[in-house]
């Protein structure tokens, strides 16, 4: 195998920062086979075997990606497609195969480095923050890392306290990385190819609770950029921002608030870092009411990030304080009853909305 | 000795009726969650705790249902787990994956691979510090060698001297990788060579070279003669989680296994040396039926804990 | 060697919330001969050899802790005097010590883990957040963990990217753990003490900057708590909310508000979790504005979290959008002037004051 | 030969004077940040890379500065990293611990203990795709060992049998802890058994058998038959790093290495055998001095990068 140059994506990508919800469904222009309605497994996994037929420098890595087809089946039938040295097993080693990965990166390969749930990413996240993130900027510009770190987020499944961890929004405290979540098949499918295609490391978030979610793909006429935000329904009486596995929730929410009344504009941020301060905020220079909905802990949550920006840069816009449906603080627990009372909730939204909706 | 060869039979064939169980009860929707099940592997958690003195410790991973049951963690509790009862041994809090009970020295119950050694390392040195006569039982699987938690608490137990053993269910498979996959060294003991730690490998799908080999060790970690590493070979019969399609590995590799089915085995022996016979098995097994029964209607019976306390035990409440 | 209980601290702990200023300078009550002037550093040397002294239980445990007298000499002389049982020198093994240093607390002593500095604590994230914040919760209140975690935070003396993280405002994210940073040789001093008799995990943070600073011991007439903010400046005009390393800075920076005619209040937050909300909102509530100032990165830092607090609770008491002053996303530069553009300044936070002055 | 000998012996001195002017200027406040000496571990750095081939690559600590110059990164641009200045190797923004120089396959500089050796497992890992005869070495002290980062990568190279040389100095202390108080077996390569991978110990002091066993092992692993692991017996005379006061060894100690310094020792070696003499010495010392001065100008002369271009090399630029 010989490294080669990467051919370009065939879709265009859009850099501008417009309002324009992507709400439209059409196919996108130039992509392969995989379109049609799928869900958001079959998405990532057409989305993997692209980036590894289109580019030799493209290999799979992580725990239990071969052999047992993935944790999540996702990369399921890859091996025997693309053989052990691109569908790497790996023994458990987090952050030995994430620095791998790291250092593959920096020689020209484009790693797709797979930890099994982001639970385990904090035994890689010396490597991710200490050398991903910072090596370009040690060595003055010389050394680039274009990986891909690809991750399961978020509870749901009674998992309980250690294996129901949302750090996404954590993870986006930290400069020289990028942080994504992908919410829909759509997005599964084409964000991961843009993900490969920067030059940086990035970290892609995929929600338990979407894999078996179906949706169309091909539907985001333009490829807008792995940084923007997509308005997911309009509304004029306020913004719900959200991202991942809350946004069906979010949706839903929406709906109920619709019966009674209240319009409210629904935001996907796609991207935790950078976030799209320029949809956001003219969202609620629009809506003039905020609520902010994610699965993480709220204290120090992404939330509190765009609640602390939408004040900083909207604040004169506001007629009310922004609103924020996070997780409560607690390790999430095993019980059913109570790991749903940890997390966001169509009540809590509308609840939230309501308050908002007050002065 | 007969009688104690009839008590580890029993355990072990409680531990393989009470996963049986579990799995039916996965499938009524009752228990959620990951269910790892540890049957083929019986004899490792019951030749261990069969060596153990009571105040000894044990900090164990998320298919450690047979260790809690071996340790003596009431059945009634950990089936009250797995519902998510307030009676359950964690409250509910913690389900399959997360069986606590200090009262008698389980000290979790860990879903992170290879996340636990570093506890008993510290357990270890707290009992060094305070001269207490305990040993310190880390159980965990091929896999978690590769983690760098286990080479660091490899070390400090063996620097240190510390009352610590370390106890490697080898199963083959970490997941759906196979130690050939995981290991660029597949003897595994070999590896306590680098620490300067004794170690042995042993038999263990039988659970009388299980209790006897892990005895030899305690005794001499008692002594405080430093930590220990035994690898049992051993091999789960099931799938590592009910999520798990088990499409790695041969069916006739699991057949050959399982003919050496730690219970079978016994059994046969048993009754071939005439310390049992199979109305006394028979009686067994509905002594175990009568008391699964039992566990499943008190974890039915049990309480769902108020939402009003979901954030506690978060903090330690202070009382004021 | 036997674990005996803790001698309880002499002196007395309110726990009520006012917004009462600790800034009168009385010695505390009962506390032992190391009062009086003392470098930062000598005063947390005064609080570990009082802790060793008072309770078998206690032990510290970390990296140089030992023979080379802590890598910035806090527990010089310790080893000499306690012995090396009780002041271990570990191997570089962060995730393996202070996972012990969990299990030692999980039953019955009262470990002290020194992580060298932050920049090394990403290593033992497992341990801390997987274990150290979890157990109790996932036992169902059997276990406790009564650890105390220090580390150096902080940049300022140009060691670069790898050397200069300010991760505590990052920490406080973690339900089931405390965090905080005393500013002062005083706090230090009494926090530590506080720290060990807390039953729960708590991680201690030092910036490095403090350790030659001079204060006066046993200033604080009252032990507060270790959740409890300080009012270092009363003022009317604006709220400074700091802690740490940049307490200094913000008390400069009100010095020369006042000189032009500003009247800055500035609070020490001392804790980051759980943050002080009363003393917090009752500032903001007379003075109607606020600048929060942290020397993490601005995205995802405490700052964050303070602002959004803030807009939630005290919205309609706020006469202009909350200002925060943060380090620039980049990791810190190794080059003296371009590090020092980095942090948060005097002339940063004047700036910012100035700001939240204006409508 | 004795071009070549006449040549590490430059290499070695070079590394001293060097950092003998970098104390200087550290006191002069010039250099500032950790300043870590490699004074008395010259011949592992010069032995080892005088037996790299252009195109391989090293990962090495914060205690690089004589593997930088070893490796071939100019002087000058080493001195204006030391002083931030934008002619600096890593622009200023890495300082001491942070050279990078990729043109010569210096890839840092790394400040986290342990941190860079999972990087060269991927560097080894790419070579391997991509079939590059490219040998990945990786230099770290005796402490590394310690990490769990240390033996994940280990096992990894073995088990993938990649490109890599784990080049150990092992110069006895981790900061102020001894050998004996980080390791429980303190034979450092016998490590290396445990994941199957040869290795080999080597006196550091001997910038020769330093530069032999360093062919031999890159010789092997170039020829595909995978990772070694050789451990450098050497000694720091200088203390850790500026702010060390050096109160946990024994003067003594420090004297009789001393008497081991591998520049003094090859001096005297190539005048005993006559390949050098006194004058050419001292002919040699001026030049480095020279060359020194020059590097200091070059450092003096250097551009502070401007302010506003803070948030630079944070993420790629890309072109508009
Ligand atoms: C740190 C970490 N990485 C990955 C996982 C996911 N995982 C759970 S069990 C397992 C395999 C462990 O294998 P082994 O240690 O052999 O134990 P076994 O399940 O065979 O008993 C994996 C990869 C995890 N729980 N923790
Ligand atoms: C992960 C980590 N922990 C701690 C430190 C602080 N530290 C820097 S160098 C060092 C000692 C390393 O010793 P060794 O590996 O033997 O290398 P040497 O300095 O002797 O060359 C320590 C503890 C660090 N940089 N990284
Ligand atoms: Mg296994
Ligand atoms: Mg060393």
């Amino acid at each position: 195998m010989t490294a080669q140059p990467t051919t370009q994506p065939a879709t265009t990508r859009t850099t501008g920062h417009t309002g324009t919800p992507d709400t439209t469904k059409i196919a996108v222009d130039g992509a392969p086979a995989s379109t049609g309605t799928m869900t958001y497994r079959e998405a990532m996994r057409a989305a993997l075997r692209e980036a590894l037929t289109d580019d030799d420098r493209v290999f799979l890595m992580g725990e239990d990606v071969g052999s047992y087809g993935g944790c999540f089946a996702v990369s399921l039938g890859l091996l025997e497609e693309f053989g052990p040295d691109r569908i790497r097993d790996t023994p458990l080693s987090e952050s030995g195969f994430v620095g791998a990965g790291i250092g593959a990166a920096m020689v020209g390969m484009r790693p797709i480095v797979e930890i099994m749930t982001v639970n385990f990413s904090l035994l890689a996240l010396d490597q991710i923050m200490n050398n991903a993130a910072t090596l370009q900027h040690m060595s003055g510009g010389q050394i680039q890392v274009p990986i891909v770190i690809r991750m399961t987020t978020g509870a749901g499944r009674q998992l309980a306290a250690q294996h129901s961890h949302s750090l996404e929004g954590w993870f986006a405290h930290i400069p020289g990385i990028k942080v994504i979540a992908p919410a829909t098949a759509d997005d599964a499918r084409w964000m991961l190819r843009e993900a490969l295609a920067d030059p940086d490391p990035v970290l892609l978030f995929e929600h338990g609770s979407l894999y078996n979610v179906k949706g169309e793909v091909g539907a985001t006429p333009e490829i807008p950029g792995i940084e923007r935000a997509a308005i997911r329904r309009p509304g004029r009486d306020v913004s719900i921002i959200t991202y991942g596995g809350t946004l069906r929730t979010c949706l839903d929410a929406a709906d109920l608030l619709a019966d009674q009344g209240i319009d409210a504009e629904v935001i996907d941020l796609r991207s935790l870092r950078p976030l799209d301060d320029a949809t956001i905020m003219a969202s609620v220079g629009r809506t003039h009411r905020a609520v902010i909905v994610d699965e993480g802990w709220r204290s120090g949550s992404i939330s509190a990030e765009i609640s602390a920006r939408i004040t900083e840069q909207a604040f004169y816009a506001l007629d009310a304080p922004v609103g924020r449906v996070c997780s409560e603080e607690v390790p999430v627990p095993y019980a059913q009853h109570l790991e749903a009372a940890t997390l966001p909730s169509v009540d809590k939204i509308v609840k939230a909305v309501h308050e908002a909706m007050e002065p | 000795m007969n009688d104690h060869l009839r008590h580890l039979y029993r355990e072990m064939l409680r531990i393989r009726r009470f996963e049986e169980r579990c799995v039916e009860l996965y499938s009524a929707t009752k228990i959620r969650g990951f269910l790892h099940l540890c049957i083929g592997e019986e004899a490792v958690a019951v030749g261990v705790m069969a060596a153990l003195d009571p105040d000894d410790r044990v900090a164990s991973t998320y298919r450690e249902h047979g260790h809690a049951l071996a340790r003596g963690v009431p059945i009634r509790s950990v089936m009250a787990e797995m519902y998510g009862k307030m009676e359950g041994c964690s409250r509910g809090r913690g389900g399959s994956m997360h069986l606590f009970d200090t009262s008698v020295g389980l000290y979790g119950g860990n879903a992170i691979v290879a996340g636990g050694l570093p506890l008993t390392i510290g357990m270890g040195l707290a009992d060094r510090l305070t001269g207490r006569p305990i040993v310190n039982v880390a159980l965990f699987g091929d896999g978690a060698l590769a983690e760098g938690e286990f080479h660091e608490s490899m070390n400090l137990a063996a620097l240190w001297n510390l009352p610590v053993l370390f106890a490697c269910e080898n199963n083959r498979y970490a997941m759906g990788t196979a130690l050939s996959k995981t290991h660029a060294e597949t003897d595994l003991a070999a590896r306590a060579a680098g620490y300067g730690m004794p170690a042995e490998t042993v038999d263990g799908m039988d659970v009388v070279a299980v209790e006897e080999a892990t005895r030899r060790a305690v005794d001499s970690i008692r002594a405080g003669e430093g930590p220990r590493f035994i690898e049992f070979l051993t091999y789960r019969f099931r799938a590592h989680s009910m999520y798990d399609p088990d499409r790695y590995r041969e069916s006739t590799e699991v057949e050959e296994w399982k003919e050496r089915d730690p219970i079978a085995r016994l059994a046969e022996q048993l009754i071939d040396d005439g310390v049992i016979d199979q109305e006394s098995i028979d009686a067994i097994e509905a002594e175990i039926e009568r008391e699964l029964d039992d566990a499943v209607e008190f974890a039915e019976a049990g309480t769902l804990e108020p939402v009003e306390d979901l954030t506690r035990f978060v903090l330690t409440e202070v009382p004021t």
